[in-house]
């Protein structure tokens, strides 16, 4: 294994700390049971939390500053974090108007959020995310969340910051992702620190398409394409999900996994801007980078979010994270 | 001779070594339809039981249960953390106040078992642990309605537990992650329908050994 | 080759245009000859220009906005660009208080930056960056800029946006390269889109001790090591180059080169923060991320900076680019 | 019969296949102790040079490598581009006003070598295009004063080329790319200096069918 870690199970705790100096201006780090949270706090505003396994960073912990999260609770590599993480993450930052928990819908993420949310003393609600669309929208588990939870935080953490209740936070957050949709594709598998080893094998001549953020197989093995190619069939099924009319609004949003150098990710950016503006849509924001990433996994997304005013006026609010920042 | 919470740290032992010993071969299924991490996640639960243990060897079952649960709950994530910590404080509330004969225990089990099949929002059938707890709640209840020995228990329930996590080979994985490849879950044991069934067995042979 | 790619020859154009369509706020493309450059430029500033073969994205065209780079021109991968793009992004930039080249210390980068500052029209002068201690300082061509450009970069940057004439720029320019040093290793080769397969091969239990961004061979091929033990040969040998006292104030810039995800450069962060903290040194800015790449290469390296006030407060000064922001 | 541009475009035909032909062992070469690019580099300058030929096939020299100097300094980079730029357009200041045979053309040669050297703060012994372009410029003027007939100057050329790029095999780099391998860099012939050594044969192949 090519990593650079003395042992698995102390490099979540010796990253955190790297990470909590490295930012020590926007956030602290609660070491027992994990959270990483605000520095700067305001009462009477709605807290958002988050959480998930580790290694999609910067997803969720970069995301924890002015404009966005309030905490994030790290679990185990790929491993969602542990209901007493919640619970000490909501009372730390409770600013007096409830807790939103935003949680990635996968059995572990959304049941240890529930247990978490049942035990809690405090107002609290969530929203799921789901915009994978590689699943049927009637898959028995429904389906995944991935890279739209970048923005379904974004948007509503700026709604939090100026002022809106629990209720309109949530609503905006199912707002926000049920007018999203996300579809990937693995140029390779990743390397579990754990484990040591690829999680899957791929052929040089092969792609996994319609994967989630854990480098597991996806929907399907196909033959590797030329990057027009892949981003005309991705633009093509998101475009089958979402309701585009002819001047629809959109941010486009290219996520790489965290091996796909961004000379590529640009290049797909490019592609499905041409696609997407060909279909009549107008992309009024973007995002290019690595942001909710599967380790060392090659291979990237695209997410696709039609945007109303309200939408567009808390993207471009400040936000100041690790991760993300502007306007401050 | 009832079986006290003193027995606690020897079951937890009995459990560390069991995943520890299969923990390749399980890893490798939760590999080939999960993400890898269900035996780390068993460990990380199970050290910190181990941790406790002289602690929870102490209380009454009722207590202990909570106590474990709690453990499981703050030490394991993932969906078989919130799982395990909803089956142990399931049986903390179920057990309260009840005579835990074999009677008693299997109806506290079932009530349990009842809890993370709506805790999961799932049922046998689904390619889950489910598909071994479910079966040996149920076989449990028999053997105790029959009177059964404690031997002839043990041993239908590490039957039946071999039976239903074998069983989930041929399934189509509809809930965890392994329900994402759909029809190419196919041909793979559930990694935590197989570690529940360990888990039987270990449990089964320290109290046959208690027992005899 | 799992590359997001049509064609190599196309690569660079199109991955530029997405880029430029992604930062447009910021920044404008000139396809021919390639050049990326501010919006809103200033007259009576100095103006920076940086450049250098492609596949170190965000270097350098993601510094290019306000209190960072006016332009930055784009070889193709890792080819230094050509003196045309120079002339003409000097041309397109110039706000009448003269040029400043900032170029990485390898012969094609300086002998082409050498060609366009003598056929250029205007005042003009270069600062050299050859912050890679792998190589003795007598090496025959001197020592190779790598990840410390982002530094210069930044700092005269903030200065030049301030009002410093070219000579002070200059001069400041050279103070940082001189100030810094930077030391990295690699756990694997890259592949440069037109070759397809990687440079070099290393086995599983070795790595590349003192290399370069271009995905070559380093100073030796070592046995890998925990992360612990590379951290501290690292720092090790960036405390012999830099004159250390105790209380010394500095920037700790972990960058990653592009295949090794976030989780590990915060590891490395922590590991290199201890280190020379305990050397007495006091770590006052960080910066850790893939900031100077070499593809999809898995590796990182150290940059350390001794700062002095003035560099502290240019490095906090605003900027606003596609990969560093901040104040604005 | 004086050489005239017109020739050029023939020229750049030779060149584009010599060096497509060797393109793999010679981007071996460059892998093996530099980045990889150097035939792309080549590649690119050729392919601009033949979108030009025809209009350079109309200069005179001075002009015509002033034209090929300006367009291998836009389209090539790298270090191979700064030099073979310097080289053209030295060409065309030193054959300025010069009589273009034999011997004037290896006085400008010889001029246009020297500037590569400054360019490059190099010379020979150092593993690079220089140790073929030195010695051949050199050769070139030994055989004008000689007054050697073309076709033994050719065969000269070519073979002070082919020991030239070969002599830098067991040479360790001190410039270039290849200089940050050290003594690793030994042992393996130099990339720029093979394609330097092609292109030279190249040229006297065309050079030798043109007087024949
Ligand atoms: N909804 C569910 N109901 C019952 N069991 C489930 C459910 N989801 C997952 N499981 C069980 O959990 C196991 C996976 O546990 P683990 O790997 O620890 O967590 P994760 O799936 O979050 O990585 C599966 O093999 C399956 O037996
Ligand atoms: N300073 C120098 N003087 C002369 N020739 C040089 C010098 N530096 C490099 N070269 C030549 O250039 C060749 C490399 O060219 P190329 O690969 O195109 O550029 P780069 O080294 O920038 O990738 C080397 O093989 C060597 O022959
Ligand atoms: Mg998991
Ligand atoms: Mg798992
Ligand atoms: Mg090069
Ligand atoms: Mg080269």
């Amino acid at each position: 294994m090519k990593k650079f870690i003395d042992d698995p199970n102390s490099l979540l705790d010796t990253s955190l700390q790297g990470f909590a100096k490295a930012h020590a201006d926007i956030l602290e780090l609660n070491p027992e049971p994990r959270f990483v949270y605000r520095k700067q706090r305001k009462s009477g505003k709605v807290a958002l939390i988050s959480g998930g396994g580790s290694g999609h960073e910067p997803l969720h912990s970069g995301f924890v500053g002015f404009g966005m999260l309030d905490a994030a609770c790290p679990g185990q590599v790929f491993t969602s974090p542990t209901p007493d993480q919640m619970m000490a993450a909501a009372e730390a930052v409770d600013g007096g108007a409830g807790i939103l928990f935003i949680v990635k819908n996968y059995a572990g993420d959304v049941m240890n959020f529930e247990m978490a949310g049942e035990m809690l003393a405090l107002p609290n609600a969530s929203v799921l995310v789901n915009d994978d669309i590689s699943l049927p929208k009637s898959h028995s588990i429904g389906r995944r969340g991935v890279a739209g939870t970048t923005i379904v935080e974004k948007i509503v953490g700026a709604a939090a910051e100026a002022g809106a209740d629990l209720a309109s936070c949530k609503a905006l957050g199912e707002r926000v992702n049920q007018a999203t949709a996300s579809l990937g594709v693995a140029l390779t598998s990743c390397t579990v620190p754990a484990l040591g080893h690829p999680t899957f094998a791929l052929n040089a001549d092969e792609m996994e398409y319609g994967v989630g953020i854990h480098g597991e197989r996806g929907r399907e093995t196909v033959k590797l394409a030329g990057a027009s190619e892949i981003v005309a069939q991705l633009t093509d099924h998101i475009a089958e999900e979402l309701p585009i009319a002819p001047g629809s609004k959109a941010l486009l949003h290219v996520n790489g996994f965290g091996g796909t150098p961004l000379i590529e990710l640009h290049l797909v950016y490019e592609l499905a801007w041409q696609q997407l503006t060909r279909r009549g849509l107008s992309i009024q924001r973007s995002l290019v980078g690595n942001f909710t990433t599967s380790l060392d996994m090659a291979g990237c997304s695209l997410t696709l979010t039609l945007l109303d005013d309200e939408m567009v006026a808390y993207w471009d609010a400040p936000v100041n994270t690790a991760a993300l920042r502007w306007g401050c | 001779m009832p079986i006290t919470p003193v027995i606690f740290p020897e079951l937890v032992r009995a459990l560390i070594a069991v995943i520890d010993a299969n923990a390749d071969a399980v890893t490798e299924l939760d590999q080939a339809i999960g993400d890898g991490d269900h035996v780390f996640n068993l460990q990380r639960g199970l050290q910190a039981l181990q941790q406790h243990a002289d602690e929870i060897a102490a209380l009454d079952w009722p207590q202990a249960w909570q106590k474990i649960g709690m453990t499981v709950m703050s030490a394991v994530g993932g969906a078989s953390g919130s799982l395990y910590a909803t089956l142990l404080i399931g049986l903390a509330k179920s057990s309260q106040g009840k005579s835990l004969n074999v009677q008693g225990f299997s109806e506290a089990l079932l009530q349990a078992v009842e809890a993370v099949k709506q805790r999961g929002k799932a049922d046998v059938g689904e390619k889950t642990m489910l598909d071994v707890l479910v079966p040996v709640a149920q076989a449990l209840q028999a053997e105790a309605a029959a009177n059964s020995a404690l031997p002839t228990i043990l041993a239908r329930l590490r039957q039946v537990a071999a039976e239903g996590a074998e069983a989930t080979r041929d399934m189509v994985a509809t809930k965890g992650r392994a329900s994402f490849l759909g029809e190419r879950s196919k041909g793979h044991v559930d990694a935590g329908a197989k570690t529940a069934q360990l888990m039987i067995a270990a449990i089964a042979d320290v109290l046959d050994s208690a027992a005899a």
